[in-house]
């Protein structure tokens, strides 16, 4: 799961970070007047101060990372010279041009610190299956997971929100009370095993969409829009259909946190409508955990989307890296782990960072 | 594109690793380097004998040492003409440049030098008298586009297209996981491919490949299970291809891992290396019932080392000599060695327990099925087989540290090499170092047959000797072979009319040693045309009589190639 | 309540239990007006008892490849409802068989995952400065320790089996709960009643076993449920990935089986659908009693 | 009994504000048996140091010592001086754990110091002491089933049950309504005349003081700025502050409404930290008696505690105008 | 102005209906002061959310709150919109909740200024700036955010913001408990400055008597969801003839009063349980004055007055006879006007 933003609102889901109270006013009115220049200069040092201190918790973090991604493979047994050289009858001189080659005759330590003054370059070194540079074999596949992905997060994110703000609106109706449970029932089933339902009844079946690929070889120019729009439906499906639960139930049950608030009770005494009360008031204050769950899934899909990927083919990142493990092909999964590790770290952090712009209670 | 465009989509799953014939060792890409470029020579789709293609005819000197190829006089694809010149420059490149001889440096590594005197001319002398020299397997590469390239070992030749080759077909595009491209060759020398486009479609999961299929997506797909053969059989427009299986499944048991000096090493247990406990493991074996369960009855289940496909050399246990499935007489055999049950239904003797790590390939759902069926199997006769499914055994086997492994080889018309593996020079010199062995079987008796073999040329005397090897083999119960899956393949009867199979007939399309079913290939509706020369017949008529000779002895060798450019999927 | 009368001579501990009673009293008759909750738990009820009874209900001998009951890859019929598997053995067999399995893994790894996350997660919110600082640190690194990757290099070192693919769940799924019980801690923590715990006297001990506890419980029991879905989705999605162990009856390995047979392109739906209909019942009834014991529990949803 | 000494306590300043001075220099005293009142607006420190007198926060600097003895802040020292002086918290609702019973939460005390002989008795008859008659009826009820009123009151018998000699209550009436609270503060008073109970009551509401306090301390921005006996400081107070707090009571005639809100702790401004809202120096009276420099520049001292005594410059010239002499105003350094 | 007629607002709840306010006739003048005060419970929040229909869904309210003599009970949404605010605005027991803690005062404000008035966002602006102006807070401030201000600041901007559409009634809910006697101070000046110099008409809900007599013009005393009290704010709280309302009154102590010191007054016994009354007048078992008939009979209002004008109580003590006549006959007869048997 995740972690969601500080909210007094919502404490069962939420991680309440090192916050303390929320701030309080800096004075009196006349202080104020006075200390208004001081005040700017206050607020640009602690939000100095704020960023600093997140990002050296998302550095210390990569660090982590970065030292668990040169370990961890390496426990994993296996020769990857040997399934470098795919079993032909090759002499042992080969076999330790080769590892000379890839610098696995060196000790240890000296590996990790070429691997980390690598990383420190960008450089991830070289893919032992593919002999090519791995965040250029990532470039290539970047994208394509990118698309799919991103699209599946818009689309279940905004089902998902728009589902839940309805549901908790109208707690307990039968549209809440179905979409709820079809959501549930959704999110329990496992998403490979819905992709290869979604192919034999659509694609095969009933013939409306591609079984596999991203698109038709050889098409070009719009057509090829529209060509992937049409290879996508059917993968952007499946994920979606797995996920959006997940906003659902976050936007709901934050949604319903915020429905006993007074502030609502005042914008109805104001004389708004029930759903500019809703849409302006109730779902701003809404918002903030499902926008951080959003973001840390922004992170975490890629991991995730190695199995709609393998159903549908789809030329993403996913596969790589289940396949660089059985090698291993330590270049390839350690960059992959790095760079998977680094998106979740980075979402984590920009989600520190939009956090106050939607609450003003976190602004530091 | 033209609507009338006949493309021809092949659905594969493997990743191209590297399309510079200097790297690419994957099946999909060394197939690729044989569309794309002609080798020296080729093989007869028919019977699998060496044929000329880019070299028209060659001798050899007295010593053997000086190999002599007279060049063909055609263009490479951009028009330029090839000659003996390209040809040196491959090689040359191959023997001085490490990362040049990452996929086939094999072929060079006893040369002693390459020339081109003349432009049809090529001149290779050698170290040591060589026999693969007619089965070179080595794209020969157009010296004017790769001289200028720095560092082969990154080099992917995958940014300029389309690549200029010498074959029937042009790579002319490339997606990155998604698809291959390629167009036919109109100046071929030996013909134009007819279909318009040959595309390689990756697709990753094998239900989404028959789905694909099915809905006409692609036009061919290979591997099928069984189950998929059966319905597909009663699909429309498709039909199904059950190819005799040149590929044997089986096990192999450790009798003890040793070094050529005879030093043992790993972990096998003990108890295998008693004759009498692995004839008793091999009768807990029902081999008919793996194929008719595991393999959906698309195989033959047969004792014998080399495939029923190839009948000149295969040989199969009869009657007495038959160690046939018998949970009964194993437990008797075991009884009576003194391997009694202990409370717990497993056998022992001395303190060592007839319990066995089975380590399965985890990828091979047939191996798994059947290991499971002998796990039960075995139980019966009081053996316990603990089945551990892994995803790659080689670390295993380098280290001893097995019991018993799943294994399985393709086996070539010639089978010079696969007997070659079992000999005790196939065990390692060093633990880790290199080895051809794949059970650490060791018997003088056989390696004397082994000689014997290599000396008689009498074709059926030589088989005679092959047929004992394998009875030796067979009785030794080290490697124990259950059988012949066949290799199932199915294509759109719609688009595709009619394709060369290998052997023909009853042969296969895909993994062809050579480009014969994709250039053979006829669209539906052009069937007529296709009434053009196979190629096969001209291949007699180049031969001289003392080719022929050379080309048998060659034979043996052609097959250490083949196991260089394949064993990644051959060896599981 | 209990009368006056009948309490007056009670000793604290008859009344400890006597509340208990009561509490499990007053949270059953809650729960029971949640209809989806009891829907849940009559599924969880079904799977639980046919996973118990199995071996009763169906033998082991069902499980044997070499002499199975049918013929491979049989459309269902009357004598086996759900058809064969590849072997010839019966799906509905398999299905009973591998609920066995599937729940295990379920329990089990939610169990190592809630007894880790709540540990540490009430470690890390108790106490600040360092020792909270570098809890946080871990739960952070494991946050993004993907569960299949772990599983991939435990099943490179411990072998495929159960029991690996359990501590994988477990290990890189605690750090969840981890922060959530942390962030409960540290909204309990903050409550006055901590302070006069402590202004009695009460050490570090006494205000996480009595206080913090009791009210992370609530949201342990939530996560636990849930956990198990997770856990249960996750081992079919290992033995998808072909890491799994496939000799072993499960749904995971049942669904992976039907994939490597190629019943999806055969039209084998007797084959396939089955065990991914029990993942997601069950993995259902889990959420649907995890929501229904949060529902009761929360003072705050209680109230709608 | 209990006394602090130049207490002085710090909170950090968050995300790089500056530190707030919560409690910045406070001498206080309480004798056995004296009901002290500490009195003064909203976010003065009066919590802060009803807290730092528990030992529940360590003071920046400065002692706490009770029984002539400074506190020590190890577990075993704190746990041995918490089984003497009590604390009863702001918020009675807060401070019970929803999920324990009152019987439960009025024992707690007696199973952390290990006194579990007789404990049912003694929850009984501190219950009953603090006026839930018969204690049995309530033993099994959860908070949520009681009053607030009654709530408090088990918040007290919790802290009673312990026979404590001390008694620090923080704002025990605060939250209740008028009918319920006299009632709690009659049941203060017994206590101090059966127990001889010593008890520092905070509050913020004046009118309390002066129901039950024998000596009232007037805290302002984290100093004492006025003390004294109840009749003396509520009827003739010293002090502009104390003056301006009795002048809005809807009794105390003209009110003198303070302009702007207390400055923030992180924020104390120099000279008398009170001279921003000071009605005296508005009006000129400090300026008539020539100490409005003063009262702007130059900081008054700590009081110490004992006597009457304000901390005002204004009101130590009129003393000395009065009398020539020091009198109860201290005269510092 | 207001009428409240035969009010009664009842919560559903899992346990059954919790009767809050049990039937409340109650009137305010154009440019009166009316004070509600009364024990924790008793209703009086309900009832000044039932004026503006603003109770939650779970509330059944019956009766007539007539503004202007139109019924709000049985207005239209769109009237109800209309007369929200612009007729009534409320300022809200908590302020610290009843603002939206992601939007910044100022647009808060402006939010109603633009809704019910025709003026562009400028004006609006401008607009803001005067009302904060008027509270005593720096124009400045309507960039700020709810959290960025005191407890007192925020009830300013509450204050403003009900009287940023002119309503001719503002409804106050506590508008200064939890905040401390000097801030309490500043903010009932500046309620009474305001609505003086408007005419606006007020209700002022407090438990705190003295505040109440200070400010309003008129007093009511609320107890188990009835008026038990209502007259003009002096006499009722020096002089209240029922006994809760005297029980209020003298638990305020004096400060100089020798006669409250070391002697705090409560008020024994329990808060009502709204769902579990007693007996006839609700306040008996708590009553220090009670006649045995009290369980009996439950008293309506009736003319209390000293001095007669406008002051009543629902006690029987205030009847003639103490209403021992009445319970006689209540025990066997219908009830009459004055008095309603229980049983
Ligand atoms: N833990 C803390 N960290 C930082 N500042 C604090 C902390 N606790 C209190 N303060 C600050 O110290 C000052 C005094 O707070 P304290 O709670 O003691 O006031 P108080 O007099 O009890 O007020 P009230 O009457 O509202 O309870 C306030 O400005 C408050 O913001
Ligand atoms: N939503 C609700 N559901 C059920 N009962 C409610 C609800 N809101 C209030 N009540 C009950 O209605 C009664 C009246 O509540 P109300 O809030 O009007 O009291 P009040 O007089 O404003 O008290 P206070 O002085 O504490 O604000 C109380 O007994 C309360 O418990
Ligand atoms: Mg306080
Ligand atoms: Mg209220």
């Amino acid at each position: 799961m995740t972690e969601l933003p500080p909210s007094d609102a919502v404490p069962h889901l939420d991680e309440v970070r090192d916050r303390g109270d929320a701030p309080r006013g800096t004075g009196g009115a006349a202080v104020a007047l006075a200390d208004r220049r001081g005040r700017d200069d206050d607020r640009l040092r602690r939000n100095a101060a704020y960023l600093g201190k997140r990002l050296l918790g998302a550095a210390v973090s990569l660090v982590a990372v970065i030292f668990t991604s040169f370990f961890l493979f390496r426990i994993i047994p296996g020769d990857p010279v040997r399934v470098m050289t795919h079993g032909r009858p090759v002499t042992i001189e080969q076999k330790e041009a080769l590892a000379r080659e890839f610098g696995l005759d060196k000790p240890m330590l000296e590996q990790f610190v070429s691997y980390l003054l690598g990383v420190l370059r960008f450089d991830f070194g070289e893919s032992f299956q593919y002999n090519r540079p791995v965040l250029s074999m990532v470039g290539e596949r970047l994208g394509p997971t990118l698309l799919l992905v991103g699209a599946s997060l818009a689309v279940s994110a905004a089902l998902g929100l728009w589902l839940g703000v309805q549901g908790a609106w109208k707690h307990g109706s039968t549209a809440d009370r179905v979409n709820t449970g079809v959501a549930l029932t959704l999110w329990s089933v496992p998403s490979f095993w819905l992709g290869l339902i979604l192919i034999v009844v659509f694609a095969s079946g009933l013939g409306w969409f591609p079984t596999s690929g991203m698109k038709t070889p050889g098409v070009t120019g719009f057509d090829m829009v529209l060509d992937v729009a049409h290879h996508m439906v059917l993968p952007l499906v499946t994920l979606v259909a797995v996920v959006y639960a997940q906003y659902l139930l976050v936007m709901r049950s934050s949604l319903l946190d915020e429905m006993g608030s007074d502030y609502l009770t005042t914008a109805r005494a104001k004389g708004l409508r029930d759903t500019e009360v809703k849409r302006q008031h109730a779902l701003p204050n809404a918002l903030l955990p499902t926008t951080t769950l959003v973001f840390i899934n922004i992170g975490f899909v890629l991991f995730g989307a190695v199995l709609v990927e393998t159903v549908f083919s789809w030329p993403g990142l996913g596969k790589l890296f289940y396949e660089g493990l059985s090698v291993p092909d330590l270049p390839l999964v350690q960059g992959l782990f790095v760079i998977f590790s680094a998106a979740v770290i980075l979402m984590n952090l920009v989600s520190d960072l939009i956090y106050p712009l939607i609450d003003p209670r976190v602004r530091p | 594109e033209t609507k009338d465009e006949k493309t021809l989509t092949i659905a594969v799953s493997q990743e191209v690793d590297s399309l510079s014939p200097f790297l690419a060792v994957r099946r999909i890409t060394t197939a690729l380097g044989r569309l794309s470029y002609d080798f020296l020579t080729n093989y007869d789709p028919k019977t699998g004998k060496t044929i000329p293609a880019l070299a028209e005819s060659w001798t050899t000197s007295e010593d053997g040492l000086t190999w002599t190829y007279k060049i063909r006089d055609t263009k490479w694809t951009d028009g330029q003409p090839i000659t003996a010149e390209d040809a040196r420059w491959t090689f040359d490149t191959m023997m001085k440049d490490e990362a040049a001889a990452t996929a086939n440096g094999n072929f060079v590594e006893n040369f002693e030098s390459v020339s081109a005197p003349d432009p049809r001319t090529l001149e290779v002398k050698l170290k040591a008298p060589q026999a693969t020299m007619l089965a070179l397997d080595v794209p020969i590469l157009p010296k004017h586009k790769w001289e200028g390239v720095g560092d082969y070992s990154k080099f992917n030749n995958d940014q300029e297209f389309p690549i200029v080759g010498s074959g029937p077909w042009v790579i002319s595009a490339y997606e990155v996981n998604q698809s291959i491209t390629l167009t036919p060759n109109k100046d071929f020398w030996r013909g134009a491919p007819k279909f318009d486009k040959l595309v390689f479609r990756y697709i990753d999961d094998s239900d989404a490949q028959v789905e694909a299929l099915k809905a006409g997506e692609v036009d061919f797909v290979s591997g099928l299970t069984p189950a998929q053969a059966k319905a597909l059989e009663s699909a429309d427009n498709i039909t199904v291809n059950k190819a005799k299986g040149k590929r044997f499944q089986a096990i192999t048991l450790n009798p003890g891992a040793k070094l050529q000096d005879g030093t043992a090493f790993g972990d096998g247990n003990k108890a295998l290396q008693d004759p009498v406990v692995r004839e008793a493991l091999v009768r807990t074996i029902d081999r008919e019932a793996i194929y008719k369960t595991a393999y959906g009855g698309f195989g033959e289940a047969n004792g014998g080392y080399i495939p029923s496909r190839y009948k000149d050399y295969h040989w199969e246990p009869e009657g007495d000599a038959v160690i046939g499935f018998d949970t009964a007489k194993a437990g008797e055999l075991l009884e009576g060695a003194g391997w009694v049950k202990g409370s717990d239904g497993i056998r022992a003797k001395g303190g060592t327990k007839l319990s066995f790590r089975f380590n399965v390939h985890a990828d091979n759902p047939q191996y798994v099925q059947a290991a499971e069926m002998m796990r039960e199997w075995a139980k019966e006769a009081g053996i316990d087989l603990k089945v551990e499914p892994v995803s790659e055994v080689g670390a295993l086997l380098d280290a001893g540290t097995y019991d018993i492994l799943t294994t399985g080889w393709s086996v070539n018309p010639d089978p010079d090499y696969i007997l070659g593996i079992n000999r005790c020079s196939g065990l390692p010199a060093k633990v880790g170092g290199p080895y051809l062995s794949d059970a650490y079987y060791c018997n003088p008796e056989y390696d004397k047959l082994y000689a014997a073999q290599l000396a008689e040329l009498d074709q059926p005397k030589r088989a005679e000797i092959v047929k004992q090897m394998q009875e030796q083999l067979y009785k030794d119960n080290v490697f124990v072979v259950w059988g012949y899956a066949d290799q199932l393949e199915a294509f759109r009867s719609d688009t595709i009319a009619s394709m060369q199979p290998q052997p023909d007939p009853g042969g296969n399309y895909d993994s062809q040693d050579g480009y014969w079913s994709w250039w053979s290939a006829t669209p539906v509706g052009e069937e007529d045309e296709a009434a053009g020369d196979s190629g096969g017949s001209s291949s007699g008529l180049m031969l001289g009589g003392g080719a022929v000779a050379l080309a048998a002895l060659a034979a043996g060798v052609v097959f250490l190639r083949r196991r260089g450019a394949t064993a990644a999927d051959d060896r599981e | 309540m209990t009368s006056a009368a009948s309490t007056a001579n009670a000793s604290p501990r008859q009344l400890t239990w006597a509340r208990r009673r009561r509490a499990v009293g007053t949270f059953w008759s809650s729960y029971r007006q949640n209809r989806a909750g009891l829907f849940g738990l009559a599924v969880l009820a079904v799977f639980v008892l046919s996973a118990l009874l199995v071996p009763w209900i169906v033998g082991e001998e069902a499980l044997s490849v070499t002499r199975p009951p049918g013929e491979p890859l049989q459309p269902p019929s009357g004598e086996f409802w759900l058809g064969t598997d590849r072997s010839g053995r019966s799906v509905l067999d398999l299905i009973l068989w591998g609920s066995r399995v599937s729940l295990t893994v379920g329990f089990a790894a939610t169990f190592i995952s809630i007894a880790l996350g709540s540990l540490i997660g009430i470690l890390a919110g108790h106490f600040s400065g360092w020792m909270s600082g570098l809890l946080l640190r871990i739960t952070d690194w494991f946050l993004v320790m993907p569960t299949l990757v772990l599983a991939v290099a435990l099943a490179a070192v411990l072998g495929r089996s159960l029991s690996t693919i359990v501590i994988a769940i477990g290990v890189t799924s605690w750090p969840t709960t981890a922060r959530l019980v942390r962030a409960q801690t540290l909204a309990v923590e903050a409550r006055p009643y901590i302070e006069r715990a402590r202004a009695l006297g009460g050490g570090h001990w006494h205000v996480m076993t009595r206080h913090v506890l009791p009210n992370v419980m609530p949201i342990v029991l939530a996560q636990t449920t849930l956990m198990v879905a997770g856990a249960i989705l996750t081992e079919s999605t290992v033995a998808f990935l072909g890491l799994g162990d496939p000799t072993t009856p499960s749904w995971g390995s049942t669904i992976q089986a039907a994939r490597d047979t190629g019943a999806v392109s055969s039209g084998m739906w007797w084959y396939i659908l089955p065990p991914g209909i029990a993942i997601a019942l069950v993995a259902l009834a889990f959420t649907l009693c995890g929501r229904a014991i949060e529902a009761v529990l929360n003072p705050r949803l209680r109230s709608r | 009994m209990l006394s602090a000494r130049d207490l002085h306590v710090t909170f950090p300043g968050r995300r790089g504000g500056g530190s707030a001075r919560a409690v910045d220099g406070v001498n206080l005293d309480v004798a056995p048996g004296e009901i002290v009142a500490l009195v003064g607006e909203s976010g003065c420190g009066k919590t802060t140091l009803a807290r730092t007198l528990l030992g529940l926060q360590k003071p920046t600097s400065g002692t706490v010592s009770y029984r002539g003895t400074p506190l020590s802040y190890g577990s075993k020292a704190l746990k041995a001086y918490r089984r003497e002086a009590q604390l009863v918290l702001q918020d009675p609702s807060g401070s019970l754990n929803p999920r324990h019973t009152v019987y439960e939460a009025v024992a707690e005390g007696l199973r952390i110091h290990g006194e579990v002989a007789d404990e049912r008795e003694r929850v009984a008859d501190a219950l009953s002491r603090a006026g839930m008659r018969p204690p049995e009826r309530f033993f099994l009820r959860y908070p949520h089933e009681l009053s607030g009123g009654q709530r408090q009151r088990v918040v007290i018998a919790g802290a009673l049950v312990l026979d404590p000699t001390l008694l620090v209550a923080d704002e025990p009436v605060a939250s209740l309504d008028a009918s319920v609270r006299g009632e709690i503060l009659a049941l203060m008073l017994r206590l101090r005349e059966e127990l001889d109970l010593a008890a520092l009551v905070v509050t913020h509401d004046l009118g309390l003081a002066w129901n039950i306090a024998d000596r009232v301390a007037v805290m302002y921005l984290g100093r004492i700025i006025e003390t004294g006996p109840v009749e003396k400081i509520l009827t003739a107070p010293e002090h502009p502050y104390t003056q301006a707090l009795l002048s809005v009571l809807p009794e105390g005639g003209e009110p003198v409404v303070l302009s702007g809100e207390p400055p923030d702790p992180s924020r104390v401004p120099g000279g008398c930290r009170f001279h921003v809202r000071c009605q005296s120096l508005a009006s000129g009276a400090a300026e008539a008696a020539g100490v409005a420099d003063l009262c702007r520049t130059k900081d008054l001292p700590v009081l110490d505690g004992r006597g009457t005594q304000a901390a005002c410059h204004l009101a130590q010239a009129r003393l000395l105008a009065t009398s020539g002499e020091g009198g109860h105003v201290q005269h510092q350094r | 102005m207001l009428e409240l007629d035969g009010l009664t607002v009842g919560y559903r709840t899992r346990d059954g209906v919790v009767p809050a306010v049990r039937g409340v006739d109650l009137t305010l003048a154009r440019g009166e002061k009316l004070g509600v005060a009364g024990e924790s419970g008793s209703g009086k929040s309900t009832l000044a959310l039932a004026l503006l229909r603003l109770l939650p869904p779970s509330a059944t309210v019956t009766g007539r709150v007539l503004l202007d003599g139109e019924d709000v009970l049985e207005m239209g949404w769109g009237r109800l919109r209309a007369v929200r605010w612009a007729g009534a605005s409320i300022i809200f027991q908590g302020a610290m909740h009843s603002l939206n803690p992601v939007q910044t005062i100022g647009d808060q404000i402006t939010e109603p200024i633009l809704r019910h008035q025709k003026v562009g966002r400028d004006a609006a602006d401008a607009r803001v700036r005067e009302l904060l102006g008027q509270v005593g807070m720096l124009p400045d401030r309507a960039r700020s955010y709810p959290h960025e201000l005191s407890g007192g600041q925020r009830q300013r901007v509450m204050i403003a913001m009900a009287l940023a559409c002119e309503p001719d009634l503002v409804i106050a809910d506590e508008p200064t408990t939890a905040l401390d006697v000097m801030v309490q101070a500043q903010i009932l000046t500046l309620i009474d400055d305001l609505v003086a110099s408007r005419g606006i008409s007020l209700l002022m809900i407090s438990h705190d008597l003295s505040v109440l007599s200070d400010v309003c013009d008129r007093l009511a005393v609320m107890y188990a969801g009835r008026v038990v009290e209502v007259g003009p704010a002096g006499e009722v709280f020096r002089q209240a003839r029922h006994p809760y309302g005297a029980a209020l009154a003298s638990a305020f102590p004096t400060v100089g009063d020798p006669a409250s010191r070391m002697r705090p007054q409560g008020l024994p016994g329990d808060p009502p349980d709204p769902q579990a009354l007693p007996t006839g007048c609700a306040f008996h078992p708590r009553c220090p004055v009670r006649l045995d008939h009290c369980d009996d009979v439950d008293p309506v209002l009736w003319p209390a007055g000293l001095d007669g004008a406008g002051h009543e109580a629902a006690c029987v003590r205030v009847l003639p006879d103490d209403g021992r006549s009445l319970a006689a006959t209540v025990a066997h007869a219908a009830p009459t006007s004055a008095v309603e048997a229980t049983r």
